[in-house]
This record gives structure tokens, sequence and C-alpha cells, in this order.
């Protein structure tokens, strides 16, 4: 390129345990540019850029800033030499306030004490410079939607005015309108001439933001190419390596039988209002509007998790009232959630993938309370088969498996229970392209053995990509429902922002 | 094919070591944990060649089998990510209520030992719903259900149970000695051992027990019964608890206050010893075994070498530490 | 602005919530028993439950160091109990000489704290379990120092500290100075915030740049010093010292009961010192209440196990508010 | 405060004198009846729930509950703070007399000097007071031990290996009986060999850690124990050990097994003193409230039963529980209660 590089890493190598995280990797960076990384799960991304922020060390190859070379031993030491990071993983304290959060290593103090004033004003500062004045700084960051907290994070990391910023998925969470303001705020601080790296799965960000992008692969760098001197596909293939092609399998017309969910005038608090649909057996219905509408509500109620729901829910026409993911098992129609949060709600990490895969279909694999070995052997294989989970051996623990084919787990412990009613809640976040399309295919093949879907997803292009028909969500309420070819970018954003009042209710 | 819970892995969300490496790190604190008992008996035989004849370690396994009983339920517990700290009056309670029991005509005798389990049990029942319903933390909760249980026994008593003398059936299963001298309480301990173990490794009970421990939440939405899970798991501890003061009052042919006092820290000791991990959700059932022996060896050789009291517990907690040195350091975060 | 101003309060109060119901049910339950005692609210019946309300009070407030790291201590109790032995040996004799007792003692607390905190640092043990087994070796210590009861102590400071200054009870003026030398500084302090921001979310601050191990050391040595402090003040109480694990004991478990009736959340980052102090004021005067209401003897235990258990018993009363249940799981 | 003056007191077979230079306390006298408290600590053991129910047993008594205008209990646990505030409130409240079984001995000194000044009578008993300010209650815990010791050294003619059972270790009582042991044992020119383990005056502990000691001791000629006695008895019995001359205190379990196999060898020597000697501080307040002089440190008799004496129904009872304590006996003072009597006492009334 023809900056001369501020940060540079050279065959840079990093394994946990067994697994080779990074291996020969390198990266250059300058300044006033951003530098987008790609790759597929578990590629290597969020390692590189642990080491370049000092939270894990390397095994082997050498940083230079400002052609000095450098070592950071903790984040501190990175922060120090102005490298910060906003990571895939939150870093924010949830029993502090936000302000609290966005100076927590080095406050403004006062004869050694933390200044609240200077600090209050500071904290208002930062979030206005990322664009969220609307978060208070006394806010405990517990009570914020994640959406809000990603805000924080981001605004967090201005307040420490860095050099080199780096954004791991940074946006996975956010709403467009939030996406919208990030960038902003991003391509004010090029123009400050500050480097920025930037990871994300979502490639019209990538497109949009990009200066420069290296694509990595097995842990390995494999290309660095100026933005735009690629097509998608070129990219999509230099990461995962193959073919790629039909990201969403076609939609087969729709079977028109009854419906075996019904829903009437559901409402939950002042998060649902008379929510009103129904859903047919081989249809993939999507959620759409923008985040935090109560999408995720509405799946939770379904799913029974939350208390004091009002309205009627049909299933095969009977009315049903499912006090629990228990009870929900053994609806009518089985029922299924893919949580919102893989590592907190779909997951026990630290458990082997087999353990986690049987979890949910433990009654059926078991008689009597006793598992029953070779039945639950036979169906963790079949499993594993189905998803192409990658991992060296079910009994290694999930934890060690990389973002996608932990989702797979997620997805595929509920499969084993033979579910006709599936209600995803975007279970595709900071998954990678590859493994999207493979889910994008299961999906489909799953209705068309006549499973009805609940489909959520913060992402316009999956909505578009797989749905059937979509109900957008606006405070609490279905403002609009698109099928067929109504189901575009443009309606979608537009009945999105939308008012209650203007847009005329569909009831399915 | 599918990994036994004894060799899930560790506490870390980030651990990603393999398959045969984590075999050979699960097995090192039990292991070791053995290991220190060899050490233990080879130091005390220094002292006095008795100390590995055969019937002093018999001896030490009838009494570890009090301790074995209490530390099974204490681990049920622990593996929740939970802790009883009702032990100490629940196993006074399974005593007192098992004597007084006898005293009601020879029904009474018959449904001696079941009643003061049975006591036992409803107490922990009491646990399990705080922790379960009222998800008050256990160790707070459990706290106050001992000061009641005490509260009870000191005023249903009032110190003496109007029958507190121990049927011969607790007698002979706390220190009969049938089968070829060796004790029957060691046999009873066996048995609870081994349902314990099936548990663990074989039913859907013992999953959904490592399951909460890890995560809770997880569990819930997989549509495991959580709070019926925990609430067996107390119940089990309490029933547990409460079986150990029927042997232990049938080996000292009576109840009284207090019996149960010695126990707690003991237990929680020799469950940690084990290498069950105090957070939940990582342990085996042999490392607690392991842990039951070496504490029950470590109190009784220091006392039979007549160690001063204080001499006694600054080696007990010495060697406790030094111990967990060696094996049970969970790994760094991050 | 005004929103925000208005705004603000509410997130002050919620804020201090745990702390205002605890000092609120205090005030209710020490109401009753003044209104009930022969002698009322005398200036001896008000020192007489100061003074061993402030022992607890330390205690608790050593306990609640320790739990916002997301840890428990089981050894504060013991290190209580071996300040009060050391106190019995080196605080007496004139005025420097006292002064270097009570340094000693001071510092022997510090050192216990820096133990226990050096093993879970550096030696990764569990807290639980490293403080069970070094609560061991302190009783040892201090059965060692005391092998049976007695000793002395500068009687004039005792009494001083013990007394009344102008009605108000001494010891409650120098928990008041403890509070605004110690805790009030630390809260304030950047090292003060990270110990909350450890015991709320570790890896999280580890990544944010908060310097960990200092908190957490911080942490159990303030934990260490404030425990003995509760030794010395025990010791201007009884005049003498006992290596007793009984005392350790209950002190340990009572300081945990304050800490959580005081509303500091046992999963760490949550709570405050002042409101396991009140927690602790609570629990002395369930005590009290027995002497005021003609409780039999043999009811009196399971009176005080009864109260304790609806105590800590009371937060679950939010559970009714909970409408979805993953509010539920930590 | 009490005037210090010449002796004899009242009731001297009673009120016993420590020592000869033993001073007497006379204090004005009050009019009755009287509110007197007890100020007891730790509850949860058999002793002294039992010792509970006498005071109130005796409290009871006809001929007391005349001069009583009230009787308080206040147990405070473990916790020795909790007892010195439950002293300092009776004083407060105005009670006429304390009598208080200090959770330790040394801490009092503080509340005496109060009590002292707001003239109410402080007894101690049981562990009695490091202090000549106030009236203790005195059980000679080194004569026990010289006791035992003596009929050790009777019953085994030429010395041997004995096995001591201690007690709380930290404790004043502890110390003080195994002094008398060890001393005694040295003075008797025998030769003898000393097993020490601690029972913690606990039935359970001290059956375990005898347990203990004999598989790894194999024999011993003679036991001595401070409590859990019965335990210990067990736990030779349990091992199969043969009958040896065996020093004990006064649970009625130990003495129903020296009752059934004296024969066979258990010789034992049962002494100590019950509970029931808070019957005798009571007794000693009322006597200081109505102005009798009383010794400041009083010498509580030993109840003391040896083998072959043991007879069911006067000195053990084997219908009554092993936990009860016997030595109930305080002849001198007119204080004899049967087991029945304490007992009797249900925990309800008031
Ligand atoms: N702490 C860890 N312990 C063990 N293995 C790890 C750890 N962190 C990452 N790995 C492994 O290293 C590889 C790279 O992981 P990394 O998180 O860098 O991938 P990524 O490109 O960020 O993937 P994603 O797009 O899902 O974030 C993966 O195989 C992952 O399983
Ligand atoms: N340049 C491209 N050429 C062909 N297909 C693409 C291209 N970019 C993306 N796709 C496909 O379109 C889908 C949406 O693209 P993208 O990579 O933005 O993922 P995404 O849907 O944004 O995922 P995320 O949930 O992370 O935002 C992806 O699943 C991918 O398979
Ligand atoms: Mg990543
Ligand atoms: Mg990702």
């Amino acid at each position: 390129m023809a900056f001369d590089p501020i940060f540079q890493m050279e065959g840079i190598a990093k394994s946990y345990g067994g697994v080779r995280a990074l291996e020969e990797a390198r990266l250059a960076i300058s300044t006033g540019r951003i530098h987008a990384v790609l790759g597929e799960n578990g590629a290597g991304k969020s390692t590189l850029i642990k080491i370049m922020s000092g939270v894990v060390q390397p095994d082997a190859g050498t940083m230079r800033l400002d052609g000095q070379a450098v070592r950071f031993a903790t984040p501190k030491a990175a922060n120090e030499a102005g490298i910060f990071c906003i990571f895939q993983e939150l870093s924010l304290i949830p029993d502090l306030s936000v302000a609290d959060n966005i100076d927590l290593a080095d406050p403004p103090r006062r004869f050694g004490l933390i200044d609240r004033r200077t600090q209050r004003r500071l904290a208002e500062e930062a979030l206005a410079k990322a664009g969220a004045e609307d978060i208070h700084p006394l806010a405990q960051v517990r009570d914020l939607p994640l959406s809000r907290r990603q805000m924080v994070e981001i605004a967090k990391a201005l307040a420490r005015r860095p050099r080199i910023l780096i954004l791991d998925e940074a946006t996975s969470a956010l709403t467009a309108g939030d996406v919208a303001r990030v960038f902003a705020v991003l391509k004010r601080l090029r123009a400050e001439g500050l480097a920025l790296l930037y990871i994300s799965h979502r490639m019209h960000e990538i497109e949009e933001l990009a200066d420069d992008c290296s694509v990595f692969r097995n842990g390995r760098h494999v290309a660095s190419y100026a933005a735009g001197s690629k097509s998608g596909n070129e990219v999509v293939e230099l990461m995962i390596g193959r073919e790629y092609s039909h990201v969403f399998p076609p939609k087969p017309p729709l079977p028109q039988e009854g419906p075996v969910l019904e829903v009437q005038g559901l409402g939950w608090e002042d998060r649902l209002t008379d929510i009103s649909f129904a859903a047919r057996p081989g249809e993939i219905l999507g959620l759409g509007g923008l985040d935090g509408q109560g999408q995720r509500e509405l799946l939770l109620a379904l799913f029974g998790v939350l208390r004091g729901v009002a309205g009627v829910v049909r299933i095969n026409g009977h009315p049903v009232s499912i006090g629990g993911p228990r009870a929900a098992k053994s609806a009518p129609l089985p029922m299924a959630l893919i949580p919102e949060d893989r590592k907190t709600e779909g997951l026990m990490l630290p458990m082997s993938v087999a353990d986690n895969l049987t979890m949910p279909a433990l009654d059926n694999l078991s008689q009597f309370g006793v598992i029953d070995r070779r039945r639950e052997a036979a169906a963790i294989r079949e499993m594993m088969d189905l998803l192409a989970i990658k991992a060296a051996d079910p009994a290694i623990p999930v934890g060690a498996l990389s973002g996608g084919n932990q989702q797979k787990v997620v997805i595929a412990k509920w499969l084993m229970l033979g579910p006709r009613i599936i209600l995803l809640n975007d279970p595709t976040r900071g998954i990678d392209v590859g493994t999207k399309q493979e889910i994008y295919q299961l999906l489909r093949r799953l209705a068309d053995a006549g499973s009805t879907i609940l489909f959520y997803s913060t992402d316009y292009d999956e909505l578009i990509g797989c749905c059937d028909r979509v109900l957008v969500m606006y405070d609490g309420m279905i403002v609009r429902e698109l099928a067929g070819d109504e189901i575009t970018e443009h309606a979608l954003v537009s009945s999105a922002f939308s008012l209650p009042g203007k847009a005329e209710v569909a009831h399915g | 094919m599918s990994a036994p819970p004894t060799i899930s892995p560790g506490s870390s969300p980030l651990s990603r070591s393999r398959f045969g490496t984590l075999l050979a790190r699960i097995d090192r604190p039990v292991l070791a944990a053995f290991g220190c008992i060899i050490l233990l008996l080879l130091v005390g035989s220094l002292y006095s060649s008795s100390f590995l004849s055969p019937d002093y370690l018999l001896q030490q396994l009838q009494v570890a089998s009090f301790l074995g009983l209490i530390a099974t339920g204490m681990m049920l517990v622990v593996l929740l990510g939970q802790i009883d700290l009702s032990v100490p009056w629940v196993v006074t309670v399974g005593g007192m209520m098992s004597t007084a029991a006898a005293g009601w005509g020879p029904l009474g005798e018959a449904l001696a030992i079941p009643f003061g389990i049975t006591c036992g049990a409803a107490i922990g029942l009491a646990n399990g719903i705080g922790v379960a319903w009222l998800r008050v933390p256990s160790m707070i909760f459990t706290l106050g259900m001992n000061a009641v249980a005490q509260g009870l026994m000191v005023l249903r008593t009032g110190g003496f149970a109007p029958q507190d003398h121990a049927t011969s059936a607790m007698h002979v299963l706390a220190t009969g000695r049938h089968i070829l001298s060796i004790p029957n309480a060691l046999f009873v301990w066996a048995i609870v051992g081994a349902i314990t173990i099936f548990l663990l490794r074989r039913t859907t009970f013992g999953r959904a027990i490592y399951a909460i421990g890890n995560r809770e939440r997880a569990a819930y939405l997989s549509g495991l019964p959580t709070r019926r899970v925990i609430v067996l798991a107390f119940m089990a501890s309490g029933g547990l608890s409460a079986f150990a003061g029927v042997l232990l009052a049938g080996y000292s042919t009576k109840a009284y206050q207090a019996m149960g006092d010695p126990y707690l820290l003991p237990a929680v000791a020799a469950v940690v010893l084990g290498g069950t991990s105090i957070l939940g959700g990582r342990g085996s059932y042999l490392g607690t075994i392991a842990g039951v022996i070496l504490i029950t060896l470590l109190q009784s050789i220091l006392s039979v070498m007549q160690m001063p009291e204080a001499g006694r517990q600054i080696i007990y907690g010495g060697v406790i530490i030094a111990m967990l040195l060696v094996y049970g350091r969970q790994k760094r975060q991050v | 602005m005004a929103r925000i101003a208005g705004g603000d309060f509410r997130y002050r109060f919620a804020e201090h919530r745990g702390t205002l119901l605890a000092a609120a049910v205090f005030l209710a339950m020490f109401a009753i028993y003044g209104a009930n005692h022969n002698a009322g609210f005398s200036t001896l019946v008000v020192t007489t439950a100061a003074n061993k309300g402030v022992l607890l009070a330390l205690v608790a407030m050593a306990q609640t160091l320790v739990v916002l790291t997301a840890g428990i201590d089981l050894s504060v109790g013991m290190i209580f109990v071996l300040a009060n032995c050391l106190a019995s040996q080196f605080v007496v004799g004139d005025a420097l000489e006292t002064g270097f007792g009570i340094l000693i003692v001071l510092g022997a607390g510090l050192l216990c704290g820096a133990l226990n905190g050096l093993i879970v640092i550096y030696g990764r043990l569990q807290p639980i379990v490293t403080t069970l087994a070094t609560g061991a070796i302190f009783y040892g210590l201090a059965l060692l120092l005391r092998p049976v009861p007695g000793g002395e102590i500068n009687y004039d400071l005792a009494d001083a500290l013990t007394g009344d200054v102008f009605g108000v009870p001494a010891s409650l003026l120098m928990l008041l100075g403890i509070v605004l030398v110690i805790w009030v500084p630390l809260r304030r302090s950047v090292t003060g915030r990270a110990i909350y921001a450890v015991g709320s979310a570790e890896a999280a601050a580890y990544m944010s740049g908060v310097a960990i191990n200092r908190a957490r050391f911080t942490a159990y040595l303030l934990s260490g010093l404030l425990a003995a402090c509760g030794g010395l003040m025990l010791t201007f109480v009884t005049y003498s010292g006992e290596a007793s694990a009984m005392i350790g004991g209950s002190y340990t478990l009572n300081a945990i009961a304050a800490v959580v009736i005081g509303g500091v959340s046992l999963y760490g980052g949550a709570g405050s010192a002042i409101g396991a102090i009140f927690g602790a004021l609570v629990l002395r005067t369930i005590g009290d209440l027995l002497f005021v209401f003609d409780f039999d003897p043999l009811w009196q235990p399971l009176f005080q196990g009864v109260i304790l258990l609806s105590a800590v018993t009371l937060g679950s009363l939010r559970l009714l508010r909970v409408r979805n249940r993953l509010d539920l799981f930590g | 405060e009490p005037d210090i003056v010449a002796g004899p007191g009242a009731e001297p077979e009673c009120f016993a004198p420590w020592a000869q230079d033993t001073k007497y306390f006379k204090f004005a006298p009050k009019p009755g009846p009287y509110r007197i408290a007890l100020a007891n600590g730790f509850i949860g053991n058999t002793w002294r729930i039992q010792m509970i129910k006498t005071a109130k047993a005796y409290a009871e008594q006809p001929e007391v509950k005349a001069k009583l205008a009230e009787f308080k209990v206040v147990s405070t646990g473990e916790d020795l703070a909790a007892q010195l505030a439950a002293v300092d409130n009776f004083i407060a409240a105005g009670y006429d007399a304390i009598v208080v079984n200090a959770q330790n001995p040394a801490a009092f000194t503080p509340v005496i000097k109060r009590a002292n000044k707001a003239g109410v009578v402080l007894v101690a008993f049981d562990n009695t007071l490091d202090s000549d300010e106030a009236i203790n209650v005195n059980v000679d815990q080194k004569g026990l031990g010289i006791y035992w010791a003596d009929w050790l050294i009777k019953n085994i003619p030429d010395g041997g290996k004995i096995l001591e059972v201690r007690g709380v270790e930290g404790t004043s009582v502890d110390r003080d009986r195994h002094e008398g042991i060890q001393e005694t044992l040295a003075a008797s020119g025998k030769k003898w060999e000393t097993v020490e383990v601690v029972g913690k005056w606990d039935d359970g502990t001290a059956q375990k850690v005898t347990a203990d000691a004999v598989a790894v001791h194999k024999k011993f000629d003679g036991v001595t124990v401070q409590g859990g006695s019965t335990g210990t008895v067990r736990a030779l019995m349990d091992a199969g050990h043969p009958f040896v001359p065996v020093g004990g205190e006064t649970e009625n379990g130990f003495r129903k097994l020296c009752g059934a196999h004296g024969g066979e060898g258990l010789k034992c020597a049962s002494g100590g003193t019950g509970p029931a000697q808070v019957a005798v501080a009571i007794k000693t307040a009322i006597a200081a409230l109505e102005g009798a002089v009383v010794p400041q440190s009083i010498r509580l008799p030993l109840a003391t039963t040896e083998d072959p004496n043991f007879k069911d129904g006067e000195n053990y009872y084997s219908d009554q529980s092993d936990n009860f304590f016997v030595g109930n006996a305080f002849p001198t003072c007119g204080i004899n209660f049967t087991a029945q009597e304490i007992m009797g006492q249900s925990e309800q009334d008031q």
C-alpha cells in the first residue's frame, strides 16, 4: 500500500492448547484509513486483535508501532500505546453506571479521588461523540438493552482518545439506525487521522466503509487488497476457500394448509400490544423492524418464558397456555427456541459438545431417567453430520468451537427434539457467510418438511432472502405485513420507521 | 462417545484443551488426593507402625463413612454451584428424631431410621424451596435453616429427647462388623456412593445437575426442570446428613445436642479437596471419596500423635492450602 | 437538563436502595426495643447496644470488602479472634507502648488479609476454600498465643472507648471514624471502583485495563485490617483475650448474614459497607428483642432462627415483580 | 458495693469458703421479693439445657418462689460480647441480682465494676470469674482431677499406661482438671505413661478419639475422661478392649455402664458437679440480698460415686437419658433434685 503503516504485525502465531488460532499471520494498518479484516468464524480475526490489544500473548512473531518493535503484556499496556479495542464480547461492567464505565481505567481525579462532576461531563461528551446522547450517564449498564450497551462500548473507546481503534463485530448487535450513526463517527475519525481496524461479517458494511481489506482463513493471512478491487463473490470465496453461490435457497410455493400457530390479541406489560397473526406449516415467517421493538419478547412469550401474557395462542386449533420451555417442548406440536445469546442462553460452554447436544432431548433418550448411552451416541452422531459441526471430538468443550460451530450446536440440540414450531432469535449474529448459507438452507429444508418457522433477524438481507412473509414490528405492535415480493429492503426500512398510527395494521 | 460428567472440562469458558489432555487433567486431583492419602499414612507410620494396621484403617473407614454420607450430599449441592450450611443441625435432627421415633413402641422402633432421614429431607426441602423458588443465595438461606433446626431441637427436646437411645438396628448399622470384619457403616457408604456415581453419570438427573451448575439460564431454556433438580439435590443433602446423624446416634448409642457441629467444614473441605469446583458444574465422586478419607485420616493421625490443638489447626489448614495449590488452581480468565 | 436532574435522583436512589432499607428496618426494630426496655433509651442501654453492635459491624464491613469482589471470607471471624488475643497481650502499658501494641494488632490483621489475598490471587484458589483453611491457621496461632482466656488491656483506653461522650457511645464515634477514614475514600477511589468492577465482571474489567490484582489485594488487605479493628474493640469490651473457635465461627457467619441483610450482593459488585453496618445492627437488635420480650429461654434459639430466615428472605419479595422469567437467573 | 467483713458466714456448711483467707461479703439487706436474672451464654448443649431447666425447677420450689418477684433467663449464645451486654442490660433494668455462667471468666471485670456501682449482686458459677469483686460458686476442678488420679492409683497397683481424654482446650476447667491428674500421678511414685487425646467434653468426639487411640496403642491400663465419658467407655467396648478402671464425669449413661459392667472389671469413679450448681448460685444470691454474710468464693462439694456403690434410681437412673447429668445433690444446701423433678419442668411454663 502507498501509505507507510503506523502498525505492523509479522509472522504472528498463536495456538490454544491444541488449536492453532493463528500461524504466519501478518497485518499492516495506516493512519487515516479503515482497514477491514474478513474471515470465516474461527479464521482468527478476534485472536489477531486480542494480540494487538494485549489481551493474549503471541507464541511467535513481531509487532511494530511507528517502526519500533512493541509487546503488550496487558490491555493496559496496549491502551497506553494508544491502541483501543471494542470487543466482540462486551467489556462493560454491568453493575457500574455508564459514566463509571466510560472512564473505568483512569477517571478524572481530585486529591486522588474520583471527580464525579468532571467524570459526568466527560461521559456526556463521549456519548455525544458516539452519537448516543439519549443514554443517561448515571444509568446502570445492566439496565440497558444490548444495542445501547454497544453504543456505550464505543463511547468508552472514543473517550480514551485512541490512535488505533479496533472494532471487532462492534455493529453486530446494532440497529440500522445506530449502525448509520456509528459509521458517521468512524468516517469522522478517519478524517481526523486515526487508524481503524474493522471486523464484520457484513459485506455491505465493509463495502461501505473499508479502504483496505485483509482476508484470513484458518489462521493464515490469505490476501490483502484495496477495497473495491475484488467482487464480493471473490471475497467470499477467498474467505471460505471454495466455490460460492446461491446464498439463499429458492422459496417454494406455500402449501395451502390451515394455520398451525394462531396468535390473537397477545399482549405483555407495555412491551407487546395486541399481537395477532397466524403461521402455516412449511412457512418461514420473518419478524422485522428496528431492533428492540418487541420481537424478542414475542418469541419469549410464545415459548412461555414471560409471565402474565394476555391473549390467546392456538396450536392446531387448540388454545394452549405454555408455562415455560419444558411445557413448550411437550406442546401439541413441539416448540423450539434458538435463543439470542448462545454463550449465556444457548450453551453450557464448559460442557462437552455431546452433553450440550442432548440437553433438551434427554427425556426422549432415557427411560425412567436413565440415559440410553447407545441411542444418545447415535443421536449425537446424526446431528453432528446433519449440520456438519466441525469438532475434533464430541467430548471437547463446546466453548472451544468457533462462533459458527457453536451456533450450529445450539440449533442442532433443538432439532434433536424434532420440533414442529421453531422460533429463531437472530440466529446468524456473528456467523460467517459460509455458515449462514448452510443455516438458511437448513431452515428451508425444515420448512419443506412441514415445520413452521418464526425467524427474527436484525439483518434485512436475511429476511428478504429467507422469509415467505415478514411481520414488521414497531413499539410492540405489528405495523405491517409483507408477503412475497413485497419484501424489499425499501419496504422493510420504511415500515420499520413508520409510526403505528400511519401504517395499516395487518392481521395474519 | 458422550463424555461422562466426570470428565467434563475446566470451569473457564475459554478452555480449549483436547480430549486426551482433558482426561489427564481431570484425573489429576483425584490421583493427587489418593497420593496424599498414601503419603499421610507413611508419615503416620513413622510415628507408629499401627497406622498401617488393617484394624486401624478399617476403623478410620468406619468413621469416614459418617463424613462420607454428609460429603455426598454436600457434593450434589456444590455441583449446582450452591452450598449447604445447615449440615450441623440437620445431622442432629437426624439423630434426635430417629431416636425419638424409637420411643413410640415397636412400630417406631422399626421406622426410626427412615423417620430420621425423612425429617432431614424435609429440612432439605425447605432449603431447596428457599434457593430454587425464593432464590435466596444458598449460602445464607441454609445458614438460617441451620439456626431454625437448632431452635427446633432445643425446643422439641429441651436437651433430651424423651427417648434419645438408639435402636439396636442403628447401633448394628453404625458399629457392627458382620462380613469379614468390614464395618457395616462402610457398606452403607459404599452403597450410597455407588448410587450417587450412577446418578451423576448415567441419569438425566445427574446431567441436569452439571448443566445447572454450569449455567442455570441455559439449562432452563433447554427445558430442564431446574427447580425440581435443585430441590431434589438439597433434599438429598438433607436426607444424607440426617442419615449420618442416625448412624452417629447408633455409633454412640444415643443422640445429643450439637452432635453435628464437627462435620460442616470437614465436609466442604473433603468435597473441594476431591477436585469439585466450588463454583459448580465440575467434579467427580471419586474425588470426594478421596477427600473424605484424606480429611478423616488427617484428623485422626494428628489427634493420636497428641499434637496440641493449636498445631493441629495450623497443620490442618496448611495441608488443605498446600494440596489445593498442587492441583486445585483454576485456570486464569481470558 | 431538568429531565436529567430528575433522572439523577432516581438513579442515585436506586444505587442506595439496599442500604436505606436496612437502615429503616434497624431504626424500626431499635425503636421497638427501646420502647419496651425498663430503662428506655438511657445512655447505658444505648452504649451497651452500640458496643456489641460495633463489634459485628466491623467484621461485617470486613466481609463486605471481600464479598464485593465476588468472594467470601470464612476467616474474618478468626482474624477477629487472633487480633483479640494479640491485643490482650500487647495493648497495655503507657500511651507509647499502647500505641505500639495497637500497631502490632492492626499490622497482624493486614498480614492475615495479605496472606488471603496472595493465595487467592497468585495461588488462584477459590476464596471460600482458601479462607476456610487460613481461618484454621489463624485460629491455631490465636490458640498458641492464648492457651487459656486471660490477658489484659490498657483499661483507661478501654473505658474511654466503651463509654460515652456527652451521651453518644464512643464506640459509635470510633466506627464513624473508621468509615470516614477507610470506607468513604475507598468508595471514591479508583481502586475502590476497581473492586466493584472485578466483582461484577472480572473478564470485562481486565479487558478494560483495570488493575484487577491490585483491587483484589486491597480488598483482602483492608478486610483483614477491619477484622483486626473488631478484635481490638472486642478486647476493649472484654478486658481480655480468648482463643475461641465458637466466637470466631459465629462472627464469620453473622457477618455474612449482616452483609446480605445490608443489601450487599453475594454475587459481588453491588452494595455498600454502610448497608452491612446496618445489617449487623439489625442482627444485634434481634438478640436484644429477646431481652425485652419475655421468651422462654428454650424458645429463644428458634425465635432468632426464624427472624434471621425471614430477614434474609425479605429480598425475594422482588420476585413478585419479575415478569420475564429469565430475570430470575443471576 | 458490699462491705468486706470477717467470717464465719451464714450456713457455712453450704456456703463453704474456698480457702481460709477467703474474704466475706455483706450486702445491704434489701426487702424482697427480688428480681433475679440468669445470664447464660451458649445453650446448644445438654449440660446448659439441663442447667436452665434446673434453675427454673429451683425457682419454682415454693419457699424459693415466695422470695422471687421475677426470675428471668436469657441465653446469648457463643458471643461473649452479647453476654456482657445482657448483664449490662439487667443492671440497667434494675434487677437485684444476676447469676452468670460466664463464656469467658477473664472478661467480666468491667461489668463487675458496673454491677457493684449499681449495688447489684453478681454471682458466677461453672465458669467462674477471675475476680474477687464478685461472688464465685466454684467447683474444685483441680480436686476433680486429683480425685480421678487417686482412683486410678488405688486400682492399678503398679502403674501403667493411662489414656487421658481431655476437654475443650483453651479453657481453665480443662487445664485445672488436667493438672490435677498429672500432678497426682507424678506424686504417686508409681510409673505412669499417659496418652492424651482431645474429647472436647463431647460423647461423639470422645468416642472417636478413644477408638483411634485404642486402635494405635492397643492396650491401656486405665482411663480418665473429663467429659463424654459415655462415649469413651462405648469406644472401649466396641474395640473389645478389656474393662479397666475409669475416672469419668457424672453422665447418667456413664454410670449406667458402670452399674452394668462393674462386675466385669469396669471399675468407675464418677465425679463432678452437675448443672444443679446453678441452684446453689441462686440460693447464694438470695442470701446475699437478704444481707447474710457470704464468702466471696464458695467451694462446692463434689458429687462423687465409686464402684461398687452405683445404685439404680439412687445415683443413676436407667430409665432416663444417657445425656442426663446426675450429680444434682447438694444435701448441705438442702438441694436435692431427682431426675424427675428436673425433667418434669416442661418448656412451656414460664
Ligand atoms: N481462548 C481460547 N481457547 C481455545 N481456543 C480458542 C480460544 N479463542 C479462540 N480459539 C480458537 O481459535 C480460533 C480462532 O478464533 P477467533 O475467535 O479468533 O476466530 P474469529 O475469526 O474471531 O471467529 P468469529 O468470526 O466467530 O469471531 C478458533 O478455532 C477458536 O476456536
Ligand atoms: N459479495 C457477495 N456475493 C454473494 N453473496 C454475498 C455477498 N456478500 C454477502 N453475501 C451473502 O448474502 C448474505 C448477506 O450478506 P452478509 O455477508 O452481509 O452477511 P449478513 O447477512 O450481513 O450477516 P450478518 O448477520 O453478520 O450481518 C450472507 O449470508 C452471504 O451469504
Ligand atoms: Mg471473533
Ligand atoms: Mg464472529
